[in-house]
């Protein structure tokens, strides 16, 4: 068997694509962004609620397609809860790195997320994996903006 | 039954001698794109070694080595598809360019507000998107024959949406993700019962079965080199000749005009006036070759081969738990999509990939369609002639394997 | 001085090595289509035998392959023309295609009823065309610059001409006629200070000057390959990022799209905005490979060489009774039409061919301008790097013999 | 030097190329044919006057082009003056076979145009001979129309 594809598909990842956490939207006082890798057609439309004091205060994601992006944006979910922005941008950049380039010592604060690390050995699968990440990154530009009801679009 | 050796066909690819991430390359990727022949790789190399000088305006030698074989390449394709002239063949860098030169040219001549372009829920987007922007242009209307349960045509809605509006009626001979394959003579009688012009996107079919316009009875025909041997960048409009004359010429410059001043231009008949500049003279001729090749094999040959292939991947495929076919059970071209319940048509195509296979996963250029199925894609297994019932095995192998991986 | 060792330059293009009618061939048909090296012919052959699959829609090994190399090419024409990036590089099968491009999408968006598209006396019908079929469609109005007695552009007319309604001023860098090399930079200035946007045809430059679209300070920018040593069917437009995303989409199809249902569409960015459906993969890889090719050389000292040949060619051919040379005398290009009083144009080059000589004899797409330099047509030699000053010699010596054989 | 230039261009030829005969327009009751061959730029004007006998009563051209074209066109006002439409067609035919294929023993009827059988070995160069009999053609077509002073479009 390929390592490649163990190290890819993590049981933590598969059981996470399966039963993805913080599935569903949020109703009240969020900022909604949907976004889309058209070439393969995974979607993800994406509720974050900031606190008052500019925290995350709650992420939650509905969206389909592969097991990679699906993960991906269920651990996201977990890890920027109670996250400031600028903690959340640095997240941003580190899980980037880490699947892209080669990370000698992957950042603790990315917990879990760091199982994605073996994305990096398939480059095509990149933009899967960022796909919940990008929505989030548009969320923060909106984030001034107050809450919207309106979707992106592409 | 026929007497092909196929290991000695399947030896004439150089490429399927290698390896892909430490295993034999299993290509199943041809309804994308076939590979191509020895026979037709020299044919580029020879041309360029030896014949390559512009064509059509030279009194040299090379010139006139390139012209022959031009021309003689549009020879071949109007043989291979049964037109009634070599005129009747415009050279286009493949299916889609054929699609909008007719959309654009034909279609800025005879389209009118209120008009109808009929086609189906299973064009690929090169035979949705052209005539989605001449409908923009020209404020006609699109209608498209339903896709039936059993992945086949709704024929019984025919009789409805083919009116005396339809001025064009477009679809193809076979799905690239379902696999069926349409009666296309039935469906030209019909648009030619209502006076509807007819095109068929060839793509899928042009080196998979034989195919002759004469027979189908259809207008136009487009297909692309690339999926029948051929190198990319080339491929054919067939046009019936009344028809490519009645046309407005399309790109302006060399080679398709008559006289020029600075104030005005006439113009050539078809085929020059559609093939402006200098043509990709390389890939007609390698094209040519392509003709060759195939008819040396003989499509009706190929079919049966790809055939027994697609029966014995649907028979393995009915094992795997989880494993549901799209499209029809008979009267199919030869690939195969499906989908998987443990995994994603990328996670799977991932997986196949590491094994040394090569599918296909995604909307296959049927994002409505896969819409209306309520599919997030599918995964495809497309054959051609070189591929081996050992290989369908070995895919099956793998797939089940996936099946427990993903679990 | 440079180093290049020109005989092994020569070495690396098999067709030369031929004889065309018992004599050596001697290949100065190079304005028309240049020959090929090995490097571009392995290129291809690669590719075929290694990674042909089709772009962008795959996630197997093959596909990532052809992607890579495909999108690489990209890159290297990027470099090559000195874009602000490679998003800014459409692939088209060459310059007509390119031109035709602009003159449907950008003409479609930007051109009203009496505006002016300023074009030359000089332009190759492939950027004359075009524009007509623009006016025509649009209402919009053509003027020409004129070319004055010694072949060149009569600039002091610019000012009366390039007035705030000429919306596109679109001209060659080099004739193909005269060898007239046009001052660009200053021509895009001029069209900057009038905000007219500017597109070169650069289809003789490409390959045998630096062609630097930022120091020109063009808009956009067409060009083939087939005549800077790459395969036949390949080329590209540039354009500024800004304009080719305010232009809308020109084919439908595969690839082009962001989302697509039954009713409408929606479409990507530039590059991809502008190529539906499976391009021609093999013929960018070739002309990244033609490009690395000539780089390898050097643009500067490709144009010195051929500088020098034609300087040659022009003092051998001033020897020769009823012969006239056709344009400047200086700051031209590697080309040099003729007149003989003896022949005509096609009686010469039937001629020059009986002896291994190919040359052009005709109008070369330059009807108007034939016209009005009251010309049957003109014969030309054309060089190129691997042509030498013995061939230069011996042109010159088949010219002679045919001045007494026609006499 | 090569045999098949000088077949090609026999004395006769050039001399009637640079001399033709017959040069010039008819002015009253004649047919005039305009044609040209568009990708090389040879042009002829050709005026054929009928006689009420049906006969070929005269015939003059004006044009420019080739060597080939011009003694062609030379050539093939010499020997049609005083045909019958039949006779003309005839040596339309004979003329067409022998720049296109080996003719054994080329009719004598053909006189001088015999010399242009060095056309056959440049194919490409065919059209040059044809140029003129083409638009002989079409005057005979339009010969029942009576005298026209249009000139054909292409
Ligand atoms: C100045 C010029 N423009 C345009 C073209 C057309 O190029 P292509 O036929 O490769 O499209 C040519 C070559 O024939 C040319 O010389
Ligand atoms: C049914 C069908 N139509 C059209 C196309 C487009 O062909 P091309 O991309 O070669 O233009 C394809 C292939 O992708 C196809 O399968």
């Amino acid at each position: 068997m390929s390592t490649e594809l163990d190290e890819l598909y993590q049981s933590v990842i598969l059981d996470h694509s399966k039963r993805p956490r913080n599935f569903g939207e949020i109703a009240d006082g969020a900022v909604h962004v949907h976004g889309d890798n058209p070439s393969c057609g995974d979607e993800i439309d994406l509720s974050v609620k900031f606190g008052a004091d500019g925290l995350v205060e709650d992420v939650k994601f509905k969206g389909m397609g592969c097991a990679i992006s699906q993960a991906s944006a269920s651990l996201m979910t977990m890890k920027l809860k109670g996250k400031s922005e600028a903690d959340a941008r640095e997240m941003l950049r580190a899980f980037h790195d880490i699947v892209t380039v080669e990370v000698a010592e992957p950042p603790r604060m990315l917990g879990d997320l760091r199982l994605l690390a073996g994305v990096k050995k398939f480059p095509q699968r990149v933009k899967c994996a960022m796909l919940a990440w990008r929505a989030f990154e548009q969320a923060l530009e909106r984030k001034g903006d107050g809450p919207t009801v309106s979707t992106e679009p592409h | 039954m026929t007497s092909i050796d196929w290991a000695k066909v399947r030896a004439d690819f150089p490429i399927l001698a290698q390896q892909v991430n430490g295993k034999p390359l299993l290509y199943l990727d041809n309804a994308a794109s076939s590979q191509k022949p020895r026979a037709v790789i020299s044919a580029l190399v020879n041309y360029y070694e030896r014949d390559n000088a512009n064509v059509h305006r030279g009194l040299h030698e090379l010139s006139s080595r390139a012209t022959d074989a031009y021309e003689g390449a549009r020879v071949k394709v109007a043989k291979y598809l049964g037109a009634a002239s070599a005129e009747e063949i415009v050279f286009t860098r493949g299916t889609t360019e054929a699609i909008n030169l007719v959309a654009q040219t034909w279609g800025a001549r005879f389209v009118r507000e209120g008009d109808v372009i009929l086609l189906t829920e299973m064009e690929h987007h090169s035979n949705l998107v052209p005539w989605q922007m001449l409908a923009e242009r020209t404020g006609a209307r699109l209608r498209f024959v339903p896709v039936a349960e059993d992945g086949t045509l709704a024929l019984e809605r025919l009789g409805d949406l083919l009116t005396a509006e339809v001025k064009m009626f477009a679809f193809t001979h076979i799905s690239n993700s379902l696999g069926t394959i349409n009666p296309v003579a039935e469906l030209c009688r019909a648009a030619r019962a209502v006076g509807a012009v007819t095109l068929v996107d060839a793509a899928q079919s042009i080196g998979h079965l034989p195919v002759d316009v004469r027979e189908m009875g259809c207008d136009f025909l487009a297909f692309s080199g690339h999926k029948m041997c051929a190198p990319t960048g080339s491929g054919a409009l067939y046009g019936r000749a009344e028809l490519l004359d009645a046309m407005p010429p399309w790109h302006g410059g060399g080679e398709m005009i008559v006289t020029v001043s600075y104030e005005r231009s006439t113009y050539k008949k078809a085929p020059a006036r559609f093939e402006a500049g200098t043509p990709n003279i390389a890939g007609a001729v390698g094209l040519g070759a392509a003709v060759d090749y195939i008819e040396g094999i003989g499509r009706a040959t190929i079919f049966e081969h790809d055939l027994a292939l697609t029966r014995h991947a649907l028979a393995r495929l009915g094992e795997l738990p989880g494993v549901r076919v799209q499209g029809p059970r008979d009267r199919r071209g030869g690939l195969v999509g499906f989908t998987m319940d443990a995994a994603h048509p990328h996670d799977l195509t991932t997986f196949a990939d590491q094994h040394g296979l090569a599918l296909r996963g995604g909307h296959h250029c049927n994002m409505p369609l896969m819409k209306k199925l309520r599919l997030p894609g599918t995964t495809r297994a497309s054959f051609y002639f070189y591929n081996t019932k050992v290989e369908v095995d070995r895919m099956a192998d793998i797939l089940a394997e996936a099946v427990r991986f993903f679990a």
